[in-house]
């Protein structure tokens, strides 16, 4: 058993740094404050690959089944015996590897905002958040119980909001923080349900306990979760579903994707930790947290899973290719890959060869994060060389920019799917899932795989290629490249994601944690890597030389192309729901009925006091017969009440 | 533990202050006072938790009993149990922290700062009583001093909003005062009002039911129960800064935590009975005050709106009727408390700098006071339930005793509760949104000053109160769940 | 016939009666005043009778009677003095004109 | 004999004060200040020696009867009148014929405590008449202006219409029952109609005295006419002793009509305390507005006497004493202010706090206590008689009467408002303060914060009733 404290390092530094510089970096750290925070990132690094090395490689295997090890767990609020949110540790090989994921990336943003960052205001708020960031996605990683994740899944998504928004004075970001906080907010609300329903029946929210009473065949619990049903569905598929929903806000799976291309307002780095790398795998991750639930109990929520991820593939991927921010195709190109990891997920089963999906899923998340966040980087590296997001804007860059060109290179190839990349060999491994399991899903699979391969370069060949750079922007910033700091975590990156391919990933992560014996399927894999050659061929047709052949063939497709440039219009569905819904038939009416019917009541309570006192006035008349009038009536009138009533 | 020092301390410190002879002697007399009762909420949560650690399980704690008016067998009687003193250190941190933002309060310093520690005397003596006719007696000794507060120091249309709330509480007091004397006079042969011997009697069912509306509207009314809420946004946004704080954070929280210790443990049959129609309109409280507070342009009715959602999750953990539910609703009433006073402390730091409370006037306020804004941030996050603060243990704990009770109708009430976490998002984003961020609209902001030191010691008392519940809430959570127990056994029976 | 009781009740309710009638209707103070003094008599009368046909043997009601008398008479004296000092102030003694204080 | 004295003391040292002002009325006239110096120290002495040696007695064959509880009143009422003998200095020394006033007043008083311990109805016809006669002269205090002497005259005529009506009904009580003493009265009572009639006859004296609505239509009028001293007098002594024999009654003599006088005591209640709020909240001057208020104070005060018990008479005894010093507190501010500015409306009382920071907080304090509001005495006498009430059972009429209080509490922050938060350009100038009505307000004051917290007061007197 691995000792509980060095494990809880690995979070809490991050946290540390977080409390140190959002306390004391403006007056006392200052322009230091990069160096803590990445030195305390490199801490918390080589922690968790040091715990990476002893859970895959010492004590993580027992009878050749990779163990849930939770060697800590606190209970920080108990609802009752058995339901009580704990703060806990749980090692297992998904949470393993994000904890290598998320630090190694971190550590590589860390650095690169060193110089990336130099001379911004607020500087040590940057690292600040950016430590917080860490902190929280860490902990979700190594969530124990259901309620804890949740906890940090807020936390990750307030971060993110912190980051977005980060250039506070732009109301642009300050509009795609809040878009982006309150869209997952709205998802979240399905997951904290979710929550609700899956604790109720199961009675717990231990991953652990959960898992294994909703799993087990017979269980007093999963009867009831199967058979109590409301409108129609069972509960457990409900609460499923609601926690898929969370997950798919965070992981920008559609409908719920509209925050993420906005996201891309935040600093570049950002763009690269949060919005590439892991935050945004969130949702894959819960998924695969509660993968056997979802495989074993709910086979309908995993098929929603499927769908819903292979439709944002194939969807980002259409809008990826008419977007012209640099950042926002990566964006789209981010949802894409996540929708593979979904439908990867979607399309395995608990256990064993047909678990197959499970693996790759987790597999291309681990290699995604190298080389989305390269791209991210090495984007960075663009934008702060012409500072402009718009590819109109570049064009020529490879002299400029030797090492961010090998490097971006390098990553195009690997999520297009080319050998020797990594990306090839997890997407082969999501695509055999896919085949083995569901074919409509694999054909979206591939077709999304070519249009990846497209877009990806025509990304590329914009930004290198297509004409002569002039420098009508930076002519007065000629600071080339940048410094080590800027390339060696490209190089870092760039290395790792040519490497990490070649892992055998099977070995180490798989549904039921025995071993899964994954292989290289050579006939399998031509229809892939010529569909990428073919992308990557077109594009570099349309966009190697400058030239009117994409406007051309954009005009050709006039409505399909005008509907994907403008994101098949789904923020102004959205932007309709909210301001014409909520706001002006909701909120309005709510807010005049306020002000009018409830205060209205009161004050007409007041008033009508005021009128009747002011009508009645009369009897007092000033007049001293007709006191005693009143003064007779009144006798007599009490006098006949008492004795005739 | 004496208790009585708890009520002697505050009364004390009113006399001492209208005995000052200037306004500065005020200030620091009262934030001596208020500092000492700090101290004596800690001492009195470190005694009580000693006396539950070494087996003291009695219900109250540290009684005291003394025949008041024998005649009528009032007592004066006073006790803690863990909720009690939840709502003492509550008010603690309020006081101390209204007392040090009003530093600047120049008008009748005096007088402000002997309302305000009335009021807070006011407030003290009704959590700790266990008499309902003292506790009655306290109740009403807080409405008054919030009115002049408003009325004298406040702004806008003042004396409206003044007179609303008063009258409103007073309407409110008015039904809580008959329902007690309902409780009393079935209270058996001895006619009681302690009420730890009502909660021994068993009222009959039909004197339940005509004595639970009028007790829980009456109380409802202090905690802003819809539709009874009206004077909440017109008061807070009159109201001075301290005047909000204290409004929000402790007499609303009067109201929740009588319809708790009174109508609901005093009446547990009826209140099984009407829980439905509580559940019903505080769900309705909740979604309607967070819709309600999306439209708002000025920083305080959007507090002002947003406490009524939240008072709602108070009356939603209240109807629910489960542990759970009565923990969350008591967490939640600690957390608002915390919370709204945080939010309407630094609205009143804006407003002091900008002059406006309109949100559509401001913007950038970051750039020219990182620190307000700062706090700004903190309290929107715990508002709209943030990990880490106060608000999001709350919630989610009245959430997870919601949902312990089957049937649609509850589950409807509390995903619709639950909507309103998303709801409150909106409106907590859009405000901060406009105020602290964005590029700054108005070039006179940017000489604004930032904090002085008694406006962030008081952000930062109240700041650590939310934060310490938020990451650690097992401490309240032991602390009140007994409590919560006790009168969930009689709901039960 | 020999009145009885009921007959002297009959009169003196008219007579109760007329002097309210007259209290409520006359404008001049003084005859108001002489409507209330109608009424007390009105009540002597019912004194009176009472004690002589039901408790004969009581003399409570004559006593009584005595009693109203004298007070009617300082009554009357006061209201008198002052009715004059209105008539001082108002240069008029009709009820009508002092209606100052209303509402 | 020597019972005699002791049973009549206050009677008697009233009337010894009589004599002795009636002296000097024949001797050589002596100045306005001194006398009054004199007078107020025979007050004082009237107040003391209320509290000595008081016991149980009947005298003159029932006619006459005292007790604890009664002497009790009756110190209420000696302490009302040597208060209001301080608070209205300024005036009394500017008036011409000091000794009558004093003559006038206290023969009132005298009418007051005969009438507490009348023992049958001629007594307390008597006694009535006794404490309303002088006083409507006294209304006419202020000879030359003209709402005076209008006040005077509607309040002769009305209580001479009244004593009309309630001889009518005493001669049918006599009619009915034979008998006219208070001890007797009981075993002859047996509700039939005519006796209900007569009773409801009798009923209306009281309630005119009380101003009960629909009796009470003179009350503002003559309020607002009279000179404060007066009305004063007449809101608070005046009706405190006839709460008092109204109460005991309705409880010992007709207890045999306890239904009807219950269902009567109701509909009158709720009728007084929506009337006098109404009409109390349009009203501008400060003495009509006090006028109309004590109406409804009054209707709180019925409230209690529903409860038809031990509690019902002791909380009403006590509510009049807490309303004493409540009251007397508002119209000695409102004497200061009208004797030294010449204002009385509540809109020149605008801004007064910035001028007059002590009167404004005796106003607020005597306010409060009306309106109920705790830590004051008047929280604890309307909760009393609430409590008092509620033990009939009958809820409804708790609830009308708890929701009248949230009127009232509305117009009586307009007061407070005007003090303390309009602002005035012009306000009431800085009076100066009188030491002896200074000391009578603190008295006061003390009182309304003392005579609530300090339980034994009301055990005592529930210990007399």
């Amino acid at each position: 058993m691995p000792n509980a404290i060095y494990i809880a390092l690995i979070p809490l530094l991050p946290l540390a740094g977080f409390l140190l510089l959002g306390l004391f970096g403006r007056r006392i750290f200052k322009n230091n404050s990069g160096v803590i925070g990445t030195l305390l990132m490199m801490c918390a690094t080589i922690i968790s690959l040091y715990v990476a090395y002893g859970y895959f490689f010492e004590y993580g295997k027992v009878n050749g089944v990779y163990q849930k090890l939770i060697p800590f767990k606190y209970a920080w609020l108990v609802f009752s015996k058995d339901l009580s949110i704990d703060m806990g540790i749980t090692l297992d090989p998904i949470s393993v590897m994000m904890l290598v994921v998320v630090t190694f990336i971190s550590l590589m943003v860390h650095v690169f905002s060193l110089a990336y960052m130099k001379g911004e205001e607020r500087f040590s708020t940057f690292y600040a958040f950016l430590s917080l960031f860490t902190f929280s996605m860490l902990g979700l990683v190594i969530s124990s119980n259901i309620f804890q994740i949740y906890i940090f899944w807020e936390l990750v998504g307030v971060s993110s909001f912190l980051l977005i928004g980060y250039y506070y004075d732009r109301p642009s970001a300050v509009a795609a923080s809040k878009k982006a906080f309150i869209v997952t907010r709205f998802a979240d609300l399905g997951f904290l349900i979710g929550i609700l329903v899956l604790s109720f029946y199961s009675g717990t929210l231990d991953f652990n306990e959960l898992i294994s009473r909703l799993t087990a065949p017979g269980s007093d619990q999963l009867k009831a979760a199967v058979t109590s049903s409301f409108m129609g569905i069972s509960a457990i598929t409900w609460g499923t579903f609601l926690i898929f929903i969370g997950g798919a806000g965070k992981s920008a799976m559609f409908p719920l994707h509209v925050w993420l291309p906005d996201a891309m307002e935040g600093p570049t780095p950002v763009s690269a930790l949060i919005h590439a790398a892991t935050m945004v795998v969130a949702g894959v991750y819960l998924v695969a947290r509660l993968f056997p639930v979802f495989a074993m109990a709910a086979p309908d929520s995993l098929q929603i899973v499927a769908y819903v991820g292979a439709v944002s593939a194939l969807l980002a991927a259409v809008i990826a290719c008419t977007q012209t921010d640099i950042k926002r195709v990566l964006a789209y190109s981010t949802m894409s890959q996540i929708g593979y990891m979904m439908f990867a997920l979607g399309v395995a089963k608990y256990g064993g060869e047909n678990g197959l999906g499970y693996t790759a899923s987790m597999f291309h998340l681990f290699t995604h994060a190298m080389f989305k966040a390269l791209l991210f980087l090495c984007a960075g590296a663009v934008i702060h060389f012409v500072h402009s997001n718009e590819m109109a804007d570049m064009g020529g860059l490879r002299k400029k920019l030797p090492v961010t060109h090998i490097a971006f290179l390098i990553a195009c190839l690997s999520i297009a799917g080319i050998p020797p990349f990594s990306g090839f060999f997890s997407k082969e491994e999501i695509l055999l899932a896919a085949w083995q399991q569901n074919r409509t899903i694999y054909w979206i699979g591939l077709i999304t795989s070519g249009m990846t391969a497209f877009y990806m370069f025509r990304l590329y060949f914009s930004i290198f290629w297509n004409r002569d750079f002039n420098d009508h922007h930076s002519a007065h910033n000629h600071h080339g490249e940048g410094g080590g700091l800027i390339t060696i975590p490209l190089i870092i990156l760039a290395i790792g994601s040519i490497v990490s391919g070649f892992i055998p990933f099977g070995n180490f992560v798989s549904s039921d944690g025995s071993r899964l014996a994954t292989g290289f399927h050579a006939s399998f894999s031509i229809m892939p890597v010529s569909i990428g050659v073919i992308g990557i061929l077109i594009a570099g047709w349309l966009y190697k030389k400058q030239s009117d052949k994409p406007d051309k063939i954009s005009s050709s497709l006039n409505g399909l192309y005008k509907t994907a440039y403008h994101k098949f219009y789904i923020d102004e569905i959205y932007l309709f729901i909210t301001k014409k819904i909520l706001f002006n038939l909701v909120g309005r009416p709510a807010a005049w009925f306020d002000r009018n019917v409830v205060d209205g009541l009161v004050n007409f309570t007041g008033n009508t006091t005021q009128v009747i006192s002011e009508k009645i006035k009369g009897i007092q008349s000033g007049k001293v017969q007709q006191y005693a009038i009143y003064f007779l009536i009144g006798a007599i009138g009490l006098a006949a009440l008492i004795i005739y009533w | 533990m004496n208790l009585s020092v708890l009520l002697l301390v505050p009364t004390l410190t009113a006399i001492a202050i209208l005995l000052a002879r200037n306004a500065n002697q005020s200030r620091w007399i009262a934030f001596a006072g208020s500092a000492i009762q700090f101290g004596l909420a800690f001492a009195l949560l470190y005694a009580f938790s000693h006396e539950r650690t070494n087996g003291n399980y009695e219900q109250m704690l540290f009684v005291q009993q003394y025949n008041w008016f024998p005649a009528w067998n009032i007592s004066y009687h006073i006790g803690v149990d863990g909720i009690a003193v939840a709502m003492i250190l509550l008010t603690a941190f309020i006081v101390i922290a209204g007392v040090l933002v009003s530093w600047n309060v120049i008008y009748r310093t005096k007088e402000f700062y002997f309302l305000l520690i009335l009021l807070s005397a006011g407030a003290y003596g009704f959590f700790l009583s266990l008499d309902l006719f003292i506790l009655f007696f306290f109740l009403e000794v807080a409405v008054i001093p919030k009115y002049l507060l408003i009325g004298i120091w406040g702004s806008g249309k003042k004396e409206y909003s003044a007179n609303k709330l008063a009258l409103m509480l007073m309407g409110g007091s008015a039904l809580v005062l008959v329902g007690l004397l309902g409780m009393y006079f079935s209270s058996g042969h001895e006619k009681t009002f302690d009420v730890l011997r009502l909660a021994q009697l068993h009222i009959p069912i039909d004197v339940q039911r005509i004595f639970f509306p009028l007790l829980f509207i009456g109380f409802g009314v202090f905690t802003a129960l819809f539709p009874f809420h009206t004077w909440v946004p017109d008061g807070h946004s009159s109201a001075p800064t301290a005047g909000s704080m204290f409004l929000a954070g402790i007499s609303m929280k009067l109201g929740s935590y009588g319809c708790l210790r009174v109508a609901t443990w005093l009446m547990p049959d009826a209140a099984k009975e009407y829980a439905p129609i509580v559940i019903l309109l505080s769900a309705i409280a909740i979604l309607y005050g967070a819709f309600a507070t999306m439209m708002q342009k000025d920083l305080k009715y959007i507090n002002a709106y947003s406490s009524v959602s939240h008072c709602g999750f108070i009356l939603l953990g209240i109807g629910m009727l489960t542990k759970t539910a009565i923990t969350g609703a008591v967490m939640q009433m600690v957390s608002h408390g915390l919370m709204t006073a945080l939010f309407f402390a630094v609205i009143g730091m804006i407003y002091e700098r900008t002059h406006t409370r309109n949100v559509s006037e401001m913007g950038g306020l970051m750039k020219v006071m990182p620190f307000i804004s700062t706090i700004f941030f903190i309290a929107g996050f715990c508002s709209l339930g943030l990990p880490g603060f106060s608000g999001f243990v709350a919630e989610m704990t009245i959430f997870m005793g919601s949902w312990q009770n089957t049937g649609l109708f509850y589950r409807v009430a509390t995903v619709a509760a639950c909507m309103s976490i998303v709801v409150t998002a909106v409106y907590i984003l859009r405000a901060i949104g406009q105020t602290v961020m964005g590029p700054i609209k108005n070039q006179d902001y940017l000489q604004l000053k930032d904090a002085k030191w008694n406006e962030k010691l008081a952000a930062i008392i109240l700041i650590l109160g939310i934060i310490a519940i938020g990451v650690a809430p097992f401490w309240l959570n032991d602390l009140v769940r007994p409590g919560a127990e006790i009168i969930m056994q009689r709901i039960v029976k | 016939m020999q009145p009885g009781l009921n007959q002297i009740l009959f009169i003196s309710t008219a007579l109760f009666f007329i002097g309210v009638y007259g209290f409520f209707t006359r404008r001049n103070l003084v005859t108001i005043l002489m409507s209330v003094e109608l009424v007390l008599n009105s009540v002597n009368l019912n004194f009176i009778a009472f004690n002589k046909y039901l408790w004969p043997n009581r003399l409570d009601g004559v006593f009584f009677t005595v009693f109203i008398i004298a007070i009617a008479a300082a009554e009357a004296a006061v209201a008198i003095a002052i009715i004059i000092n209105l008539y001082r102030n108002h240069q008029s003694i009709d009820v009508e004109k002092a209606e100052e204080m209303k509402y | 004999m020597s019972e005699f004295f002791i049973l009549m003391k206050s009677e008697l040292v009233i009337t010894f004060i009589i004599f002795l002002l009636l002296f000097i009325k024949i001797g050589k006239g002596m100045k306005n200040e001194l006398l009054l110096q004199w007078i107020q120290i025979l007050l004082l002495a009237n107040c003391f020696v209320g509290f000595i040696d008081n016991r149980d007695g009947v005298l003159f064959d029932g006619m006459f009867h005292t007790s604890g509880l009664i002497a009790f009143e009756k110190n209420i009422l000696s302490l009302g009148t040597y208060l209001i003998s301080l608070l209205c200095v300024d005036w009394l020394k500017k008036t011409p014929h000091l000794p009558e006033f004093f003559i006038l007043m206290l023969s009132a008083l005298l009418g007051m405590f005969l009438m507490i311990s009348s023992g049958s109805l001629l007594i307390f016809f008597l006694s009535l008449e006794l404490s309303t006669i002088p006083v409507a002269a006294l209304a006419n205090f202020d000879l030359d202006k003209k709402i005076s002497s209008e006040a005077a005259m509607k309040m002769i005529l009305s209580s001479a219409f009244s004593s009309g009506v309630l001889l009518f009904g005493i001669s049918l009580v006599y009619g009915a029952t034979g008998t006219i003493g208070f001890a007797s009265l009981p075993s002859h009572l047996d509700g039939g109609t005519l006796q209900i009639l007569a009773f409801t006859f009798l009923f209306t004296a009281f309630a005119f005295k009380l101003s009960v609505v629909p009796f009470h239509l003179w009350t503002a009028d003559v309020y607002e006419g009279a000179p404060i001293a007066v009305t004063s007098f007449l809101s608070v002594i005046s009706k405190g002793s006839i709460a008092f024999i109204f109460i005991s009654t309705l409880y010992k003599p007709f207890q045999a009509l306890h239904p009807a006088w219950n269902n009567m005591l109701v509909i009158v209640a709720i009728c007084t305390m929506i009337i006098g709020n109404l009409f109390a909240i349009r009203q501008q001057n400060i003495k009509r507005f006090l006028a109309f208020s004590s109406i409804a104070q009054v209707g709180f005060i019925l409230v209690g006497m529903t409860a038809n018990n031990i509690s019902g008479n002791s909380s009403v005894v006590y509510f009049v004493l807490v309303y004493t010093f409540s009251n007397l507190a508002a119209f000695g501010v409102a004497a200061v202010i009208s004797e030294n500015a010449g204002k009385e409306n509540i809109d020149d009382y605008k801004g007064l706090y910035q001028t007059n920071p002590f009167l404004s907080w005796i106003m607020a304090i005597a306010l409060f206590s009306l309106a109920g509001i705790p830590p004051t005495a008047g929280f604890f006498g309307k909760l009393f008689l609430l409590t008092a009430g509620a033990s009939a059972g009958n809820y409804w009429f708790i609830i009308i009467a708890a929701l009248n209080m949230i009127i009232s509490l509305y117009y009586y922050l307009r007061v407070i408002r005007a003090m303390f938060m309009d602002k005035n350009d012009e306000p009431i100038v800085r009076v100066k303060n009188n030491p002896m009505v200074s000391f009578a307000l603190i008295i006061c004051a003390v009182g309304i914060l003392l005579v609530g917290l300090l339980s034994w007061i009301y055990e005592y007197i529930q210990s007399l009733a």
